[in-house]
């Protein structure tokens, strides 16, 4: 494998590999905490510093795992992070930890997370390791970002609680369920499509 | 009058006056014919003439090698041109013999009437029948003899005679049964004997009242009974034939011998008679040359070879604005790019008319009426997806091979998709993978 | 009958899929053809219906009893991996019919959030024994049934003209999308 | 104290189920291919499903039963697929690259239409009513072969013939199963000379409805008899080696061009 | 000798006259009682509603098929006309013209395009619309204004079936009379106030055979059953079956909207499943359900099926036996 | 060491290394996420019996407690009744409070609910439907006034409101305080509010 540069390892998580547009990786919380922006970044944030530090520990403790045992190995220690993220909401910001509800503890299962560390942390150095889960936190935070937005404006006519849609505009209720959710982010997923074929085409 | 039928079918527009009450006119035979050695369902006959030869009126000129395969006859007498491809209605040129008339019609020495027909023994008329090249005469052409065989263990109690004539416009088998009913009655208990069936039912549609009434007088010197069937096509399709008269099914892939049923067809049985007290193998047929693109619709006795062109001719030409030619039927009936191709053994009409601007063809909306028509109960539109997107593990599943091709479904789809064709192309891919399998 | 409306609500009303957005991962990726999805539906059932067990167990036998509530997240995620990973191999080794039925679909199952959600749910809902099993087998089968139905559509969407930017997972999404809208008469029939 | 529960609690349940799996794999341990392992382990582990198997695992076993291809990973990319197809050793040995010809010459301006053909826009289905071209057996034009290629390697020339890309042509074979009329087949890339016809028709039939038909004149097997014959109206090369390279201007002296060189503007 | 040009076509070559077209207008026409009813009951603002709605359905048809390159002829194909037809008789009469818009709109871009347009759809597209709209505006969605006939001087008017689940309209005594429901007198969408004129429509499309009748018959017959058994069982707190058949959007959803060709399975077994389904579903929802109507939904959710319904259904084909 | 033996190593030390991590961070939060609850609680009952500086509970059960207020000066302030129930979507937590001589329902506020956003979530909001409890006779049921009325005025003294588009949820809510006002008046039948008989007394 060509090592590639930071740049590039970094870039990739932001969209060649976004993992929520093109390997359509952790779309339960894309989809569930979505309906605020608010809410996206939290997640998109909590969900980057289990990622980032798993990998960080993953990656320098890669050669005394077993195989047989690595899976729960894995688990335990990003378990161990998500406890840490979702007791830091809880004791510091309670509204966001009580709307972002059973969805902060299922980071742990979030594929983005797991796939990472099998994909790369445990193959690769510590630093790359660290650029890679960087890319890989900011693709996410960024997807989180844009469907929130969507539905956020969309869906209350406000943006992080402010109100950016005249008062003519009528909220669209359906943006914030579950089914506004699934559309949203079934369109975006076909725009990101068309766009990679467009860019593709100009190579 | 009590009618029986079938469930599902569809009623298209007859169109049988122009040639209805047109008695069977005898063309004389052209100057050349083009016999193809291949005018049947199975194996093609291979070729006893070569160029140069002389040859007699019902000489034996291609022999039956295979199985399902059958014998083909000079239509005319005289020299033989080429031995060579030649236009075929299937659409492709295939291996055929060409004669130049010489106008003698010498008759073949070898053939010989038989007196008593009636006393020959099952193997003897198969045995004649086989010589004279006799094949399904409804237009599937079917080896007669293979018909007459029932396989071991399977014992035949039923000979049905097809008297249906469903296809539109098309009016010869009718025409057969008004002016030979004694030798289509005749040839039927030839059948008899050669199966050793005990019963036999000839089925009738109700808008052949005439040829209903006579056949029922004429069939008191003789064991069998004729039933009125509800006009509905395709009536004449073997399986919803033997559904509608006996309510028996022919299971999936199996043939009517399955039920201990052979169907044959008026024109076929009247060629038995002929071929078995005559001797006269099978080198003319009856057909329609009908349609309004011809100038004057005839019923017409032709040779084998003949071409559309000299047919059409003797029927006044055509009209100026014809634009599609048919052999066969409107529903089943093959499109023809020219007419210089030569009339065979299944060709039941000919047919030319000036077709409609096409009609654009939409996508399905799942009406459901090709579920509703098709007499086989398949589904057509589900059929027709999965060829058209390549799923055709998933058409087989569904029953593609049961299709006949009647073309109900077809006729009243109102989005104008080509079901037919579609079928048919899923059937063909589904044969030759199978066949690459195995090669 | 408390236990009826609860089982109802988990297949139609509070589906997993639809309604909690838990197991989209499978739910995408598993929904190609009918009987694949089936087979993971069952799987999924199964192993909900053991989680539900389990997680209830440790959950009132030793978190509660000891007032270790934040190990709740490990000490679950760390018997589903493991559990999961023992009854794979275990069906592989006893009945490798069942495996080729169920189990391949097992490892796949150990990041479904579906799983983890449904522990995390009951505890959250504050269920008894029996309710927790209730909802296990519930749930499961509310997947399972959105997941058919998803296959099926899928099945028929080969044979539409679907624009080609949206075929695969967008399309998917937007049946989603269009499937929780009717699921939404559901609401307010059970609780 | 509170510190120590936490600890034990979690120190026994590890312990426990570390236990359990060591169990496991001592005594469940089922024989394998060892190769799925191999695979398996460079798979990302996302188990997302995205390849349409139900995991990373399931998909190593297909992929090594064959029933999946290589790069069918689509977390993995391009570099998983590498690793796998080279791990699965498919090792190519010393075989001469072939490609696909297509071997008509029935351009539009050439080969005359039979009709109005109205029916599906395939080939296969107009061949089915015996084709849309008066030459029976020649190429149809609708691009059956385009279509099935997998590496986008044909296109449909504005000749009305479909044009081989030979550089992306891997020779797989699904183009020459889908014509209906076998016009295309595979050859080494290094042959030069073809008959770029397939009719039977005798001389003066292919004459009319095709120029560019093979009329059966008998220049190119008096031109090199070694490796030449006449076969049912239509020359056929017995053994391309046989041929003399300079035998070749006479070869290509064919009156309508239905044997010869490839030709840089009809075969891309 | 070869002088002429034949078409070269796959048998059979004869046709029926009918087209797709054809078909969707027939369904037009069928509606058209039921247009006029609305216009005479809602004056003004039924036809700007309609106006709007088939507007856009258009349009956004129009675009989707110059964005796809598809031919023109689908747009005039007359389905599009159906969806906005069918969505606009399902709003409110209140609901303003913005919203009815984006109905319009959702119903063929996510109920119709996003499949590949007529044909490959899941779900009925002016269902799908007004799902949309029942969801992102719960509110302008149910409330309803009465009739311009009836001259009651409220803002806001409740249906027989609001009545019915909010009201207690059973105990109290206040259920609508089974006349009004069949005339029209009453409030609620456009389309589903006159039974009358719905079954007008209905006898059209059964003489035009232009709907699968198993559809409608086997909807009413579930439903019926249904609510029967509860009405036998307490007619004091349970409307009667012929109420049930006659309020809401159950005609022309049974007749109109679930027989939707596209969205309804192909396969007579099929067909009667699916009916049932939605038939006790709409009991389900109406007697137990948090919302008084479940027409709209009952058939989405039967739409999911239909692909399953579809293929574990086919017909047996002749001479096919099958293992028991 | 062989594989089985390093496996469990491995695997049980991770399990105690988290288990060690976990127990810190647990320790550390436990007292703020306490205090968070705690907090939340009393706020509540300040919104729901204004003047409240302090408060205990007197009666707990199963989804039911019921708190006493008491202002600066140590006089009783009123009763702050929490209460949950199944609302149209989920779980319903509320907290309403009553006047000292529990006559009067003061103030109704919602801790948590999970219904329909937008819809039947406008229980939270004040001007549509929380403002319509002030003041509310507590002595019977209350009862929903249907079709929703524009202001407070129109309502009986045992009516509440209805929220447009959200009946049931508007229902939910009326149950469970009904629910909750029924066993509060059994409560103070059997004399086992205590803290209250004391001050009567």
């Amino acid at each position: 494998m060509p090592a590639k540069s930071i740049r590039a390892e970094y870039l990739k998580g932001l969209w060649q590999e976004n993992p929520v547009f093109r390997q359509l990786l952790g779309m339960c919380p894309t989809l569930a905490v979505t309906g605020a922006v608010i809410n996206g970044i939290a997640m998109g944030l909590a969900t980057s510093f289990v990622l980032i530090f798993s990998s960080l520990v993953i990656s320098s403790i890669k050669k005394l795992i077993p195989s047989q045992v690595r899976i729960a190995c894995y688990v335990v220690i990003i378990a161990t992070f998500v406890t840490m993220a979702d007791r830091f909401l809880a004791a510091f910001f309670l509204p966001i930890s009580k709307s972002l509800g059973p969805y902060v503890p299922l980071i742990v299962v979030n594929c983005i997370i797991l796939g990472r560390q099998e994909a790369f942390s445990s193959k690769n150095s510590v630093g790359r390791s660290l650029i890679d889960a960087l890319g890989m936190s900011s693709g996410f935070v960024l997807a989180l970002l844009i469907l929130s937005s969507i539905r956020e404006i969309l869906g209350s006519g406000t943006f992080l609680g402010h109100q950016v849609m005249g008062a003519w505009f009528k909220p669209w209720l359906i943006m914030i369920f579950p089914s506004g959710a699934f559309i949203t982010l079934g369109i975006l997923l076909a725009i990101a499509l068309v766009i990679e074929s467009k860019a593709k085409q100009r190579r | 009058m009590k009618t029986i039928t079938f469930p599902h079918g569809i009623h298209p527009p007859v169109y049988k006056e122009p040639t209805a009450e047109k008695r069977i006119e005898t063309m004389a035979p052209p100057e050349k014919v083009f016999i193809p050695l291949h005018q049947h369902f199975g194996a093609p006959a291979e070729p006893l003439v070569k160029k140069g030869d002389e040859v007699y009126l019902g000489q034996i000129i291609g022999e039956a090698k295979a199985l399902f395969s059958a014998s083909v006859h000079a239509s005319v007498s005289g020299k033989v041109l080429a031995v060579d491809g030649y236009n075929h209605p299937l659409g492709k040129p295939l291996l055929s013999v060409s004669i130049a008339n010489d106008g003698q019609d010498r008759l073949f020495p070898d053939l010989q009437e038989t007196k008593d027909a009636f006393s020959l023994s099952p193997d003897e008329i198969r045995q004649k029948v086989k010589e004279a090249g006799i094949v399904g005469l409804g237009g599937a052409a079917f080896p007669t003899t293979v018909k007459l065989s029932p396989p071991k263990g399977k014992t035949i109690d039923t000979i049905i005679i097809n008297g249906c004539e469903c296809e539109p416009i098309l009016t010869s088998d009718y025409r057969l049964m008004l002016e030979y009913p004694e030798d289509i009655l005749k040839g039927t208990e030839l059948v008899r004997i050669a199966t050793g069936a005990k019963r036999i039912i000839v089925g009738i549609e109700d808008n052949k009242k005439k040829a209903f009434g006579l056949l029922q007088e004429k069939i008191q010197d003789y064991t069998g009974e004729i039933v009125l069937l509800k006009t509905k096509y395709p009536q004449g399709a073997e399986k919803n034939l033997i559904y509608a008269a006996l309510r028996r099914e022919v299971p999936r892939g199996g043939l009517p011998f399955d039920v201990g049923v052979v169907v044959q067809n008026v024109g076929t049985v009247k060629a038995i008679w002929d071929a078995v007290s005559k001797g006269k193998p099978l080198y003319e047929r009856a057909l329609t040359v009908s349609g309004n693109g011809i100038k004057e619709p005839k019923n017409l006795l032709v040779r084998i070879g003949t071409t559309f062109q000299n047919v059409v001719d003797f029927c006044g030409g055509f009209e100026e604005s014809v634009n599609i030619l048919v052999m066969g039927g409107p529903m089943m009936g093959l499109s023809q790019w020219t007419s210089d191709v030569p009339v065979i053994k299944g060709t039941s009409g000919i047919l030319a008319w000036t077709a409609p601007d096409p009609s654009i063809e939409y996508t399905c909306i799942r009406c459901g009426r090709c579920i509703d028509n098709c007499p086989m109960r398949l589904v057509p539109t589900q059929l027709m997806k999965y060829v058209r997107f390549d799923h055709l593990s998933e058409a087989e599943n569904w029953g593609i091979q049961d299709c006949v091709e009647c073309g109900c479904c077809q006729y009243t789809c109102p989005a104008n998709i080509p079901l037919v064709h579609w079928i048919r192309l899923g059937k063909n891919q589904i044969m030759s993978s199978r066949r690459r399998k195995s090669a | 009958m408390e236990l009826l409306a609860l089982f109802i609500s988990a297949i139609l009303v509070n589906n997993f899929v639809l309604y909690y957005f838990l197991g989209i991962c499978p739910f995408l990726g598993v929904s190609k053809k009918i009987d694949s999805a089936f087979s993971m539906g069952l799987a999924v059932t199964f192993v909900m219906t053991i989680t539900a067990v389990f997680s209830w167990l440790i959950n009132h036998l030793i978190l509660i009893p000891y007032g270790l509530d934040y190990l709740q997240i490990v000490s679950f995620i760390l018997v589903i991996a493991s559990l999961v990973q023992l009854v794979e191999m275990f069906i592989r080794k006893i009945s490798p019919p069942l495996y080729q039925a169920l189990g391949i679909y097992l490892p796949l199952i150990t990041t479904n959030c579906a799983i983890m959600g449904l522990a995390l749910i009951a505890v959250l809902n504050n269920y008894s024994f029996v309710e927790t099993v209730i909802f296990g087998v519930g749930s499961g089968l509310g997947f399972t049934l959105a997941i058919v139905l998803m296959a099926g559509i899928r099945e028929e969407l080969d044979l539409a003209d679907v624009p080609e930017p949206l075929k695969g997972a967008g399309i998917a999404l937007i049946v989603a999308g269009i499937m929780a809208l009717a699921f939404n008469g559901f609401l307010g029939m059970i609780k | 104290m509170e510190v120590l529960i936490p600890i034990i609690t979690m120190g026994a349940l590890s312990f426990l189920f570390s236990f359990g799996l060591v169990f496991a794999y001592k005594k469940l341990k089922v024989e394998e291919d060892p190769k799925i392992e191999e695979v398996s382990e460079m798979l990302p582990q996302a188990n997302c499903g995205a390849c349409g198997y139900s995991g990373c695992r399931a998909f190593a076993e297909a992929v090594v039963r064959g029933d999946a291809a290589a790069n069918g990973c689509p977390v993995g990319g391009e570099e998983v697929a590498n690793k796998v197809a080279e791990a699965l050793g498919i090792k190519a040995g010393e075989v001469i690259k072939k490609v696909v010809r297509v071997l008509c010459r029935g351009t539009q301006d050439a080969a005359k239409n039979r009709g109005v053909y109205l029916g599906i826009s395939t080939c296969y289905a107009s061949h089915l009513i015996g084709g849309n071209k008066q030459c029976s057996y020649g190429c149809l034009s609708y691009g059956d072969c385009v279509r099935v290629c997998p590496f986008d390697a044909l296109y449909m020339g504005e000749a009305g013939l479909p044009v081989v890309m030979e550089e992306k042509c891997t020779a797989c074979g699904k183009c020459v199963d889908a014509c209906p009329r076998n016009l295309l087949e595979l050859h080494p890339i290094s042959q030069e000379i073809f008959v770029f016809c397939h009719s039977l028709d005798r001389g003066p039939t292919a004459r009319k409805v095709c120029k560019n038909a093979c009329i059966a004149c008998g220049i190119c097997v008096r031109a090199c008899p070694e490796a030449i014959v006449l076969e049912n109206n239509l020359a056929k090369i017995l053994d391309y080696k046989k041929i003399d390279p300079e035998t070749i201007p006479d070869i290509e002296k064919c009156p309508t061009g239905a044997i010869g060189r490839l030709r840089k503007d009809d075969e891309g | 000798m070869i002088d002429k040009t034949y078409i070269l076509q796959s048998s059979p070559h004869f046709k029926d006259k009918d087209s797709v077209p054809k078909i969707m207008y027939v369904v037009i026409l069928s509606l058209m009682p039921s247009f006029l009813t609305s216009v005479y009951f809602f004056r003004f603002r039924a036809i700007a509603l309609f106006v709007s709605c088939i507007g856009a359905c258009l349009a956004t048809e129009a675009l989707f098929l110059w964005l796809r390159k598809k031919p023109k002829h689908s747009l005039l194909d007359g389905s599009a006309v159906i969806t906005g037809l069918l969505l606009a008789m399902t709003l409110p009469p209140s609901l303003s013209l913005d919203r009815a818009v984006i109905g319009a709109v959702a119903a063929i871009a996510i109920g119709k395009q996003v499949f590949g347009g007529l044909g490959h759809n899941i779900f009925n597209p002016a269902l799908v619309g007004r799902a949309f709209l029942q969801t992102a505006f719960p509110v302008a969605m149910t409330t309803w204004i009465p009739p311009a006939m009836l001259k009651v001087n409220t803002v806001t008017f409740a249906t027989p079936l609001d009545n019915l689940k909010f009201q207690d309209a059973v105990a109290q005594g206040t259920l609508t009379s089974l006349k009004d429901l069949f005339l029209g007198n009453i409030g609620g969408c456009l389309g589903e106030t006159s039974a009358l004129a719905l079954l007008l429509g209905a006898i059209y499309l059964f003489y035009k055979r232009a709907i699968d009748w198993r559809i409608p018959v086997g909807i009413i017959c579930a439903l019926t059953v249904f609510t029967g058994i509860f009405w036998l069982a307490n007619p004091d707190k349970y409307a009667s079956p012929l109420f049930h058949i006659l309020a809401g959007g159950l005609l022309i959803g049974a007749f109109f909207m679930a027989t939707d060709m596209v969205t309804s399975p192909i396969t007579p077994l099929g067909s009667w499943i699916y009916a049932l389904g939605i038939g006790i579903m709409v009991g389900l929802i109406r007697l137990f359900g948090g919302y008084p109507e479940g027409v709209m939904y009952s058939i989405l959710f039967m739409n999911t099926f239909v692909p399953l319904l579809n293929r574990y259904t086919r017909p047996r084909i002749l001479g096919e036996r099958r293992e028991k | 060491m062989n594989l089985s033996s390093r496996m469990v190593i491995v695997l049980t030390s991770v399990g105690l290394i988290s288990g060690s991590f976990l127990a810190s961070v647990g320790l550390l939060t436990k007292e703020r996420i306490a205090l968070n609850r705690q907090q939340e609680t009393e706020a509540a009952i300040v919104t729901v019996v204004p003047g409240t500086t302090n408060s205990q509970i007197v009666y707990e059960e199963e989804g039911f407690t019921v708190y006493e207020g008491k202002e600066d000066n140590g006089n009783l302030a009123g009763f702050a009744i929490y209460a949950s129930g199944t609302g149209f979507q989920g779980k319903i937590t509320l907290m309403y409070g009553t006047d000292s001589s529990m006559t009067k329902i003061k103030f109704l506020t919602i801790i948590e609910q999970r219904e329909t956003p937008g819809l039947g979530s406008k229980i939270t909001d004040v001007e549509a439907f929380l403002r319509y409890w002030e003041n509310k006779d507590m002595s019977s049921s209350l009862t929903l006034h249907k079709p929703a009325a524009s202001s407070p005025e129109e309502l009986a003294p045992t009516e509440v409101n209805t929220i447009t588009g959200a009946t049931i949820s508007s229902e939910k809510v009326l149950e469970i305080v009904n629910l909750s006002l029924e066993r509060l008046r059994n409560l103070k039948k059997e004399g086992k509010l205590s803290s209250e008989e004391q001050d009567a007394s």
